[in-house]
């Protein structure tokens, strides 16, 4: 509304991930303190802390955030997005640059986009989640070898009857797919 | 309808310590906005009358600003309360009579906040530019056979004279 | 009274009556009427025809009590005539004074009163949808109905007005301390409302304290303690902004005033007055709080506020669609 | 007779000119405004020939009624009301419409900016003609001066006045002076002691003679205005005779009951039920805690009555209520402290040694329950770690927005005690290190050669789950550390949380019976945050000291030694002039609904029983408005602000808008020729 | 009281003990689920990193699916209770996306008025709508002597600020405290599970789960009380190859929260899904039920 917000001020990819995020405009008001960073259950892992992410945001380096492992690594505990002392919604930052980063092709060094596609692969054939269709086709495609060591877990699973080996599949399943196609068409389309 | 041409015109009802003086500063610091709202200033927001707005209304006005100091903020105490329920009366007595809610605002705007009150002008004129004009006046226009009725009864009750002896 | 005989005419236009019998209810004073004035015109009355007004020299009638609010082209008429023929033109009764009931019917325009009284009203029987016409072709020729308007205005709002009688409908009292004064030619400056400028709560025999009202009460919900400020007990009486004169007829038996006085003299618009005066004593600073109170307390705010004043009002009507003729 | 209005359109140099045609704002405004006689435009009209261009005209040309368009009434009003003055012009007969601040300086076209400008200057005119002639009221000043808050401001204040020979009362609401200073144990940056610097300043108030104490004691009710408020105070029983105890301190030393003192020990330490303090407490008259008192709780003991040399103690005594006549009010009640366990992230209250910097100072204190050792929450452990967090509470808008001011400075203060006088590592984890007054910054370089550890960074969470056997047993103080962009777990013994400083609880509710307003923080509000910071918006009511924003020691006694002299000034002038702007009810058209009665917050309204009417008591009215507004009757006037002024005013401002309609209303209405 | 129940992928076979437990508490505290007819996968996290729009349609099916009579969802997930929660919310407060996701919605003949269903946690349904005197009627098996230490996980506490605290929440201990378990204060109960990082970054992912089941051992608790099938499963099935990972011995038992409200309301150990979990809780029950049963 007022001129700060809407004008030509800060970084264009500043204001392209504003324009992504549901309360992104909080961003601007980053102390650069930390708390984020410091709370993080993956924060020793990172590559750039989400801190560094909102200086590099600022700075403009768009590809540099992209091709960043740190949004891959958020485990979406909202832990610091509760204790943001200035209410910016870091979590939702982080899905909106998983969102970019996937669509530009910079995920790079991460399996998480793969794992993504799949799992909404077999969302729209099913309506409902399918475990060991996901981790199955996922393993196959991605990781074969790391399959090998699931093995003895997912027997156990089956063992216990914690795992089921054909999908459910929902009734109306048309009109799930009639409202994805709507809302894809209506998110290409702004 | 909104009409590119289209100034709303807007009266500002503000009080003396607050909102009037956060649009100086606004002012002061050089803060743009649209040249649409006429401030009127008052001591209190507990002073506006519901009727000075509906007075703008029935003037012309296309859109009113109520804006006073934040709730726990009034440098009367406490009176700028009184102007917070004297607003949901009339918005809700304007909603009856069909005058869109976004027509007329309340703003709260401490003295210090010369961005937020140019921000809420610019929201409210915005808000009106799209609604288009409300010109309450015209709403009592009445139709253009009006007149001609009026003329045949003059008529008829002449030619029925004319019969009688 | 020895003086010549005056000339009295008395006219309803759109309103229910009610104020031709309350010019009759101050009984036999009315023979003091007659003995000071002629009834030239008093259609509800007597037998006088439209000619014969039309025939009078200017200015020819001494006093004319008008009644009703301006609803057709033919009260439009009648009120240019009767003006233009009468020294003294008095807005008898609320709905020549502030519009009255029939004025709430400017929520709506003529359509929408049309679609009420000719179909949508249960007792209505009406196949072929039948609707008043302006002009309508019968083998003999053209006949003519009066046009009905979207507006309701008061007498004031179509032609200058002498003096105001207010009330639905005026106290007989009242009435007669009017006609006094008029006998008497002791008439305050012209454009005066001939009555008290206080208000009901000043003839009200209530005890009344501070104000603070957390809900509003529809009349049906509670049992009113008969000694306290209704208003005070959460029901909407208009006492306090409705001028006084009736006696407080309607708190003195249990029943919140409803305004048919309209307001005090200086007053702009009655309904807002008694909205920012109610307002103020609603006791919360929340404000989900307070729009739950008035939302819930008072479900039809045009109709508690504006009851009788709706067409004298600042607004004088709702909003009607612009399709440049004024038509939703 | 009509009035005849002249109009003065000022171009401010190009303030105001550069961005509206005042020429044809002028000529448009001398043709089209009913009743003007003259409109001109000038280059400034405040100048000296601007208002000598206004004189002359009231004078020469008879105007009866002034307006100025310039810039706003809050600069100029003042100006133009005595030049109408000087010519014999009453000056509530001058408007004033502000076309700077409300048009050329928030417009970027001209052609708008005159158009508004037109609209303003026509709703100025309007509402003119109908303005009236108003004496301003004068009221003459009580020399007398409340204070409220006996902490280092308010004491300042109170010594300021009475050594300037006023009389001051002194209103304290615990059982001494003294305020938080008294509970720190030395002050930064000259680490000089705290009590050293502040009891010779308690002792000289408790001492002086036109200081009238009133410890224990809490304001009840203000009522009247600047010049002459009535005060009313409650004097809370101590169960003590005042003018018998001589302070000797046997009662407390022989009390049996020993409860945690959490005020003054900050929860720390003990005292007696019957108590005073601390031992350099003005006044050394003590107080009985009735709650833990054994007497007052059990009905047996009366130890302390027994034991008094004096016959000081009295069960029996009651709250007094006293009520004072003063002329002004300073407000200096200062702050309390954010409770930390709001943030459990960082286990105030869960885990045993983490500190808030409260309990810290008075475990420095060489007078505080471990006689100033710093040792762990078990009493004896020395910490060999101690990690001090900065902005808890603060610089976080889910808590207070606002930066507490002097944690920063407090933190290396404490951290220098810990090196000072333990062997402990010492960290301090900070946002932004703010050290920005006089000798500040000289300290942190003091601080970083001592060797204190600076970690930039705002602290996740203090956590007692250990990750590894070094962690194992100590309190584990996560954080990112933003210079090294790298998250660090670093394990101490001990951690103090530097807490926000946070308006008293009861802040508001103080102002209201003052008055005066908080802001959206709660902190009092002042007139002007630079040029008038110790006055406020009500005429005779000051602030002083942390109460109307964090800020440290220094700034508090400058604080409260300039709401003094500002009060001195208001003494010394005598009288004060009060605005004419007051509601008045014309009691024949009253019908007494009292729908008015409460909306006062002044009680400025009082109804008469006997007449059955409401009326408007001048000299406590403040002129909002509300009754008016409110009257269902409409008999309520708000002089320069009527219902005739601002319709006009309305009308005037829609000029325009109103000619647009009266084209249409003559096309309707042209039936009735 | 009755509720619309949205169970979620998981609770069909992954987490059939939290379905079973969840329907016999449910029947035995008197309240009725209704389950939402033929509700659709809420899209976890995964579907919202890739297209919000699309994601938010996908979860606002299930809340336009809602039956009209009923204003209250109830999901046992932590994952489903958010997605719900926060698509609502943000319908509530973005008209934009409000007004497009409507027409997404409208392509399958469906509407949704924001905010007409209020979406909550199964805990906070039992917390808040049976409470503490209702619930301490009903034990008929106190659990005395046994040790829990109740596991928040992240997003039923965050970030949707509800009665409790998004740093230290209380209701799932209070409710246990009533139940007669001895309640462990352990400092993590609110921190990750490692969600689905486990698909991601395993040694990440297993040093998550390690410190969650270090510091319940720490504690000195018998079990780990869950309400969230994910978090049950990194905990419970990953537990042998994080101590393969780690060389560490944990053997903790991770069940639902349900489950041992189940026990303590008196029904048998197999009605509840006990047997489901791969470390098996039954050691622990055996000995401190058993315990008791001596005293």
């Amino acid at each position: 509304m007022g001129a700060h917000s809407e004008g030509n001020h800060g970084s264009a990819f500043l204001r392209e991930v504003i324009a992504d995020t549901p309360g992104g405009e909080r961003i601007v008001h980053c102390l650069q303190c930390g708390s984020c960073g410091g709370s993080c259950p993956s924060g020793a892992d990172m590559q750039y802390t989400p801190r560094t992410i909102f200086a590099m945001i600022n700075a403009n380096q768009r590809d540099a955030v992209l091709s960043a492992n740190t949004m891959w690594y958020c485990v979406s505990c909202y832990l610091c997005m509760t204790r943001c002392p200035q209410n910016i919604p870091i979590t939702d930052v982080m899905y909106a640059l998983k969102r970019l980063a996937i669509a530009e092709g910079k995920a790079r060094g991460t399996d998480a986009p793969a794992l993504a596609k799949t799992f909404t692969d077999i969302l729209e054939k099913y309506g409902r989640s399918f475990e060991l269709g996901l981790a199955s086709r996922y393993y196959l495609l991605n990781r074969p070898m790391a399959m090998m060591k699931m093995g003895p877990m997912g027997l156990s699973m089956f063992t216990r009857g914690r795992m089921a080996l054909l999908p459910t599949k929902i009734k109306n399943l048309d009109q799930l797919q009639a409202i994805i196609k709507k809302a894809r068409e209506l998110g290409e389309a702004s | 309808m909104s009409d590119e041409t289209f100034e709303p015109k807007i009266v500002g009802f503000m009080c003396n310590w607050c909102s009037y003086r956060a649009a100086d500063l606004a002012g002061s610091a050089r803060i743009k906005y649209p040249p649409n709202v006429r401030i009127i200033r008052v001591m209190c927001s507990g002073r506006i009358d519901p009727t000075f707005v509906l007075k703008a209304l029935s003037l012309g006005a296309d859109g009113v600003m109520v804006a006073g100091c934040h709730p726990g903020e009034c440098h009367y105490i406490d009176q700028n309360y009184k102007a917070m329920r004297r607003f949901g009366m009339l918005k809700h007595m304007l909603a009856a009579m069909g005058v869109e809610a976004e027509r007329v605002q309340l703003v709260w705007a401490s003295a210090a906040e010369g961005q937020q009150l140019a921000d809420a002008v610019e929201k409210l004129v915005a808000d009106v530019r799209a609604l288009g004009p409300l010109n309450w006046p015209g709403n009592w226009n009445e139709h253009k056979d009006r007149l001609e009725a009026i003329e045949s009864m003059v008529k008829e009750h002449a030619e029925a004279m004319e019969v009688l002896p | 009274m020895s003086k010549a005989k005056g000339k009295l005419a008395v006219y309803w236009a759109a309103s229910c009556g009610g104020c031709d019998i309350a010019l009759l209810a101050i009984d036999d004073k009315i023979l003091k009427v007659s003995e000071a004035f002629d009834v030239v015109f008093w259609p509800c009355a007597a037998d006088g025809k439209v000619h014969d007004i039309e025939k009078m020299a200017d200015g020819e009638i001494d006093v004319c009590l008008f009644n009703g609010g301006i609803r057709t082209s033919e009260q439009e008429y009648m009120a240019q005539l009767l003006r233009k023929k009468s020294k003294v033109l008095v807005a008898f009764g609320s709905c020549a004074h502030e519009g009255c009931i029939p004025g709430l019917a400017n929520l709506n325009n003529r359509q929408e009163c049309f679609d009420t009284a000719y179909r949508d009203t249960p007792s209505t029987e009406n196949p072929q949808n039948v609707r008043p016409r302006h002009e309508t072709q019968v083998p003999e020729g053209t006949l003519y109905l009066p046009v009905f308007y979207d507006t309701l205005k008061t007498l004031d709002q179509t032609v200058p007005v002498d003096y105001y009688l207010p009330g639905c409908p005026p106290e007989a009292d009242r009435i007669w301390d009017a006609i006094v004064a008029i006998l008497e030619g002791k008439l305050p400056p012209p454009g005066s409302v001939i009555g008290s400028d206080t208000t009901v709560c000043d003839e009200c025999p209530r005890k009344r304290t501070e104000k603070k009202i957390k809900k509003f009460h529809r009349t049906w919900e509670i049992i009113p303690d008969p000694d306290t400020c209704l208003l005070e007990q959460g029901l909407l009486c208009m006492g306090i902004a409705t001028r006084a004169g009736c006696g407080a007829l309607c708190p003195q038996v249990n029943s919140p005033c409803i305004g048919c006085y309209g307001p005090n003299n200086d007053v702009k618009d009655h309904g807002a007055r008694m909205m920012s005066a109610l307002a103020s004593v609603i006791d919360s600073q929340d404000p989900g709080e307070i729009q739950q109170i008035i939302e819930e307390g008072i479900p039809d705010p045009v109709g508690s506020f504006y009851r009788f004043g709706l067409a004298h009002s600042l607004l004088r009507r709702g909003k009607l669609a612009a399709d440049g003729n004024g038509h939703k | 007779m009509a009035e005849r209005v002249g109009i003065y359109v000022c171009h401010c140099g190009s303030n105001i000119a550069g961005t509206v045609d005042v020429e044809e704002v002028a000529r448009w405004a001398g043709q089209h405004i009913k009743d003007v006689v003259v409109s001109k435009d000038y280059k400034f009209m405040c100048s000296s020939l601007g208002q000598a261009m206004i004189e002359e005209d009231i004078k020469t040309k008879g105007l009866t009624r002034v307006v100025v368009a310039a810039c706003s009434p809050h600069l100029h009003e003042k100006t133009f009301r005595r030049a109408c003055a000087n010519a014999g012009l009453n000056p509530y007969l001058c408007q004033m419409t502000n076309i700077r601040e409300h048009v050329s300086w928030v417009c970027t076209d001209k052609a708008a900016g005159t158009e508004k400008a037109k609209a303003l200057v026509s709703a100025s005119a309007e509402r003119v003609k109908y303005q009236r002639p108003l004496e301003p009221m004068y009221v003459d000043v009580n020399p007398a001066t409340l204070v409220v808050g006996g902490g280092i401001a308010g004491l300042q204040a109170a010594l300021e006045l009475a050594d300037a020979g006023h009389p001051v009362y002194l209103v304290e609401r615990e059982p001494s002076i003294g305020g938080h200073m008294a509970q720190f144990d030395k002050t930064f940056p000259t680490l000089d002691c705290s009590a050293c610097i502040l009891t010779p300043k308690m002792s000289e108030a408790g001492q002086h003679e036109n200081i009238t104490l009133l410890t224990y004691s809490e304001l009840e009710e203000v009522s009247g205005s600047v010049g002459g408020f009535t005060v009313k105070i409650r004097k809370k029983a101590r169960y003590v005779d005042y003018d018998k105890c001589t302070g000797c301190g046997i009662c407390s030393e022989k009390c049996p009951r020993k409860v945690i003192d959490t005020v003054f020990e900050a929860g720390i330490g003990e005292r007696k039920a019957i108590y005073s303090p601390f031992p350099q407490a003005v006044p050394r008259i003590p107080v009985i805690d009735v709650d833990s008192c054994l007497y007052f709780t059990r009905g047996k003991c009366q130890v302390c009555s027994k034991v008094c040399p004096t016959n000081a103690i009295d069960y029996e005594q009651k709250d007094e209520l006293i009520e004072v006549k003063v002329g002004n009010i300073i407000l200096a009640t200062g702050w309390k402290l954010f409770d930390c366990a709001r943030m459990p992230q960082y286990g105030y209250g869960r885990l045993a040694n983490v500190f808030t910097n409260l309990e810290f100072e008075r475990l420095c204190n060489a007078a505080g329950p471990t006689n100033g050792k710093i040792v762990l929450r078990d009493g004896k452990t020395e910490p060999k770690s101690v990690a001090i967090i900065h902005c808890v509470g603060s610089r976080d808008v889910n808590y207070n927005e606002g930066c507490s001011a002097v944690c920063c400075m407090a933190a290396l203060k404490l951290g220098h005690l810990v090196l000072e006088k333990t062997n402990a590592e010492v960290y301090s984890f900070y946002i932004d290190m703010r050290t920005n007054q006089k000798m500040y910054e000289e300290f942190y370089q003091r601080l970083l050669a001592e060797g204190m550890h600076f970690v930039r960074g705002k602290v996740a969470e203090v956590t007692d789950a250990a990750r590894n056997p070094d962690e194992q047993g100590k309190l584990i103080v996560q954080c990112e550390d933003t210079l090294l962009g790298r998250q660090r777990r670093i394990p101490v013994d001990m951690v103090v949380l530097m807490s926000a400083m946070e308006p008293q609880a009861d802040a508001k509710e103080l102002g209201l019976k003052c008055g005066i307003s908080c802001s959206m923080a709660g902190w009092y509000t002042e007139r002007h945050p630079k040029l008038d910071p110790v006055a406020t918006m009500t005429d005779g009511v000051f602030v002083a000291g942390v109460c109307q924003g964090a800020k440290d020691i220094p700034a508090s006694v400058a604080q409260g030694a300039a709401a003094a002299a500002r009060v001195q000034g208001m003494i010394t002038k005598g009288r004060v002039m009060i605005e004419p702007i007051v509601a008045t009810i014309d009691e024949e058209g009253c019908s007494g609904c009292r729908i008015c009665n409460n909306l006062c917050p002044y009680n400025a309204i009082e109804f008469d029983e006997e007449k059955k009417v409401s009326r408007v008591i001048a000299a406590l009215c403040k002129g909002c408005g509300t009754c008016v507004a409110a009257c269902p009757a409409g008999v309520i006037t708000g002089a320069h602000f009527n219902n005739q002024q601002i319709f006009a005013e309305i009308e005037g401002a829609l000029w325009d808008a109103a000619a647009a309609k009266t084209e249409e209303e003559t096309a309707t209405q042209s039936v009735s020729a | 009281m009755k509720y619309a129940y949205y169970p979620g992928c998981s609770m069909e076979c992954n987490a059939a003990a939290y379905e079973m437990s969840t329907q016999v508490v449910a029947r035995a505290l008197g309240f009725k689920l209704v389950e939402v007819d033929d509700w659709n996968c809420c899209g976890a996290t995964e579907f919202f990193s890739q297209d919000e729009l699309t994601a938010s349609a996908v979860v606002a099916r299930n809340l336009a699916l809602v039956a009209p009579e009923l204003n209250q969802l109830v999901a046992p997930c932590a994952a489903c209770y958010l997605n719900l929660a926060k698509t609502d919310r943000l319908m509530q407060d973005n008209a934009t996306i409000n007004a497009k996701v409507n027409e997404a919605l409208a392509a399958g003949g469906l509407k949704y008025k924001a905010g007409r269903v209020r979406v909550r946690h199964l805990l906070d349904v039992i917390y808040q709508d049976f409470g503490e005197e209702r619930i301490r009627e009903k034990v008929v098996r106190s659990l005395e002597g046994l040790r829990v230490a109740p596991y928040y996980g992240c997003q039923v506490v965050r970030p949707i600020k509800g009665d409790d605290s998004t740093e230290y929440p209380l209701h799932m201990d209070e409710l246990f405290k009533w139940l007669g378990a001895e309640v462990v204060d352990y400092p993590v109960k609110a921190h990750c599970c490692g969600g689905h990082m486990t698909q991601i970054s395993e040694p990440q992912a297993f040093e998550l789960i390690r410190r969650l089941l270090q510091s319940a051992v720490d504690y000195e608790a018998d079990m780990i009380l869950c309400m969230c099938p994910m978090c049950q499963l990194n905990l419970d099935a990953y537990q042998s190859r994080v101590n393969g990972f780690f060389g560490t011995n944990f053997r903790m038992p991770i069940v639902y929260f349900t489950q041992m409200l189940g026990v303590a309301l008196g029904f048998e150990l197999k009605e509840l899904g006990f047997g489901k979990e791969l470390v098996s809780a039954e050691p622990a029950l055996r000995a401190k039920l058993a315990q008791r049963a001596s005293v």
